[in-house]
């Protein structure tokens, strides 16, 4: 569905990646990710990668605690407690994550990113269903992750203030061509 | 190193066949000859077997099924592993000829086992006195009837076509595995009353010591059925190639 | 002319007559579909280069 | 991946609708027999064996298409891909999961169930062992084929259709098992066979699901 592009990231920087639904942005990201194989072309990654969708995946019969517990585990074993605090989240750390609120939910599955300790942060909307106060919260967050000596490359409709390259991708029929990148076109 | 290197363009040249346009040209100049050849072997082969040869001893004219039985039985187990080397060329190679090879032999495959079944029933009939006796042979079609289905039903329960044709060849191989398997599963669970399958191939039919005046037009009768199944083969995977052309048309269409 | 397939006649005729059946009923599904499609690419084809 | 199989179980413990499903549906199959063949005490000691297993293997294929189809809905699945676990790993974590859950509560009810045929001990004995052996390799062909129909709708029905003609294999040797004391069969040679099953699709199954999850995820 994408068609003649090629970009990279390195440490400390963000890509944006724009355009309207439904252009290709989430398979796009899926593609980096390793869910979707690219017809032709490569994806090297040289970090250890952590995604994020639309959908957390937090299993609503397990605590708060248990969901970060459990994908910490899975990564290799960091303390999830600073992250349930960087998402002020710890009052709820025993709460069934089933009766969380969308917007606590989606803090839990940002928390999971600070646990995963994963350098590169793959991210499809990550500020869907985020009030503006946690929205700044997330913004901060990603700062601290770049600064870190991480990256990132996300999806996302709100103008996001940071310093970030920025990628559009257009329906190929209205083609054109700015920056140092190269344009996508929407081919089969 | 001379060898290898010939070696290897006969490869890519075999591959070039299976490349869809010539593939299309290729098949449409042989299929006429197929269907020819086919129509001629399964009729003097079946008239030869139905009219001139003489009744068995001891099974009278039932005999004459063995015109139908033992063709159709070969050419079932055949389709199933050209199912398997057609799904694990798509899987290695992404050849879109050869799992539509796989998809178009799968009907062919299962009518082919309904007959074997068919015709083992009513063939033992007389001697065993029922018509479904669970005896190996029949049980093992029978699981390979089901296995049939499986993949079936399976193209048809996915509507993307690459995922379809992925899913279906991991199907295909895990499958093949696994009727081996039940084929000696069924063959250890009951003892045998089959009578002892009529012509030697390797594929597992075993030899029966039948006189030169069966031989022969079984013989051809097995060529005009696997003729036979030849043409319906490309028949079937010209037309998936045509189908899937036209479902990429219709998506640009919807697209533009 | 028809041979004299003693007391299993019923037997062998039905045997050859399910099977000419089934083999007639895959012969004829894969010819029909075979057209149909042919006609509905050709229709398409036109479509596309209209 | 030992964390995701403990994950697993406990969510399978929290929900609770689980493995006590699958032993009810057993139980209920298991009384049902009576009802069509009739409560003639020897029929039903013959046919019992049979039943019993067919009624495990039926009880198993009932709990299979929750083993991805939560997982994936949810979106945990896609997490689980990109994660530094193989996804081999993952389809090995969620049948030993499936297993303890469901497998096993089944091998050990099936003797308590064979009470209500009165079978005696050495074939009840023999029940247990042989669905020991056995039910590791329904929970590994059952979530193989629950990973292939990942994507697909109403999926249950098709995942049963292309799992049952899977079973057959286990489902031959373990009957043999069970009903050899019976018969006076030996019952070594079709335990070993289940065995060798068991292990062929321990050695193949992870690699054919984890190339089919990868497919689905696309």
């Amino acid at each position: 569905m994408l068609h003649g592009m090629s970009f990279s990231v390195s440490h400390g920087e963000a890509l944006l990646v724009r355009g309207e639904n439904g252009i290709g942005k989430t398979s796009l990201l899926r593609c980096i990710s390793g869910l979707q194989a690219p017809k032709s072309g490569s994806i090297e990654l040289s970090q250890t990668l952590a995604y994020a969708a639309h959908v957390d995946g937090i299993k609503g019969s397990l605590s708060v605690m248990e969901n970060l517990q459990f994908w910490s585990h899975i990564y290799g074993g960091s303390n999830p407690k600073p992250a349930l605090e960087t998402y002020n989240l710890s009052d709820f750390a025993q709460r069934p994550a089933g009766n969380l609120s969308a917007g606590q939910k989606r803090r839990l599955g940002l928390a999971r990113l600070l646990v995963t300790g994963a350098k590169l942060w793959v991210l499809d909307e990550p500020t869907v269903s985020l009030d503006a106060k946690n929205v700044l919260l997330f913004l901060r967050v990603l700062k601290d992750h770049l600064d870190g000596g991480g990256a990132a490359v996300l999806s996302s409709h709100i103008d996001l203030n940071i310093k970030m390259k920025a990628i559009d991708l257009i329906n190929f029929k209205a083609l054109k061509s700015d920056g140092n990148f190269e344009f996508m076109e929407l081919l089969e | 190193m001379a060898l290898t290197w010939k070696l290897s363009s006969y490869w890519d040249k075999f591959w070039h066949l299976a490349n869809p346009k010539v593939f299309m040209g290729w098949s449409s100049r042989l299929l006429p000859i197929i269907i020819v050849m086919a129509a001629f072997c399964l009729s003097t082969g079946l008239i030869w077997g139905f009219f001139f040869t003489p009744d068995d001893a001891r099974q009278g004219s039932t005999v004459k099924i063995i015109y139908l039985h033992v063709p159709a039985a070969l050419v079932a187990i055949n389709g199933y592993l050209l199912m398997f080397i057609g799904s694990l060329f798509w899987l290695i190679r992404r050849q879109h000829v050869s799992v539509l090879i796989a998809k178009a032999t799968a009907p062919i495959g299962m009518a082919m086992t309904a007959i074997a079944l068919l015709t083992g029933a009513i063939w033992g009939q007389p001697m065993w006195g029922t018509y479904w006796v669970w005896d190996p042979r029949l049980t093992s079609f029978f699981v390979l009837f089901l296995f049939y289905i499986g993949y079936i039903v399976l193209w048809s329960a996915i509507e993307d076509h690459d995922t379809a044709a992925d899913l279906t060849s991991i199907l295909a191989l895990v499958g093949c595995g696994f009727a081996l398997l039940s084929r000696y599963a069924v063959l250890f669970w009951s003892q045998g009353l089959h009578q002892g399958t009529t012509v030697t191939i390797s594929d597992g039919v075993q030899q029966e010591r039948i006189s030169d005046v069966f031989f022969q037009p079984l013989l051809l009768s097995m060529a005009g059925f696997c003729l036979l199944f030849l043409a319906l083969l490309l028949i079937g995977t010209r037309t998936e190639l045509r189908a899937r052309r036209l479902k990429m048309l219709e998506l640009r269409e919807q697209m533009l | 002319m028809m041979p004299d397939l003693g007391n299993y006649a019923v037997e062998v005729i039905s045997a050859y007559g399910l099977s000419s059946i089934v083999l007639g009923f895959l012969i004829f599904t894969s010819v029909v579909r075979n057209a149909r499609v042919k006609q509905r690419l050709a229709d398409a084809e036109a479509r596309k280069d209209a | 991946m030992i964390k995701l199989f403990w994950r697993d179980v406990t969510l399978a413990v929290r929900s609770g609708g689980g493995f006590g499903l699958a032993l009810i549906f057993f139980l209920i199959v298991v009384v049902l027999v009576p009802f069509a063949i009739g409560s003639d005490q020897i029929m039903l000691s013959k046919v019992a064996p049979g039943v019993l297993w067919l009624g495990a293997l039926l009880a198993c294929l009932l709990s299979l298409d929750r083993v991805f189809g939560l997982d994936f809905e949810d979106g945990t699945l896609d997490l689980l891909a990109t994660s530094p676990i193989p996804l081999e790993g993952v389809y090995l974590a969620k049948v030993a999961a499936h297993w303890l859950t469901t497998g096993l509560p089944l091998t050990l009810a099936a003797p308590i169930y064979g009470l209500l045929f009165n079978l005696d001990f050495e074939v009840r004995q023999l029940l247990f062992l042989s669905l020991l052996f056995g039910t590791p390799a329904l929970s590994l062909i059952g979530s193989f084929g629950s990973s292939l129909v990942l994507g697909v709708k109403r999926g249950g029905l098709l995942l049963s259709l292309l799992v049952l003609p899977l079973y057959i294999p286990t489902l031959i040797f373990g009957a043999q098992v069970a009903r050899s004391a019976a018969i006076g069969q030996n019952f070594e040679v079709p335990l070993v066979l289940i065995s060798i099953v068991s292990l062929i699709t321990l050695a193949i199954l992870p690699f054919a699901a984890a190339a089919a999850l990868r497919i689905n995820l696309r």
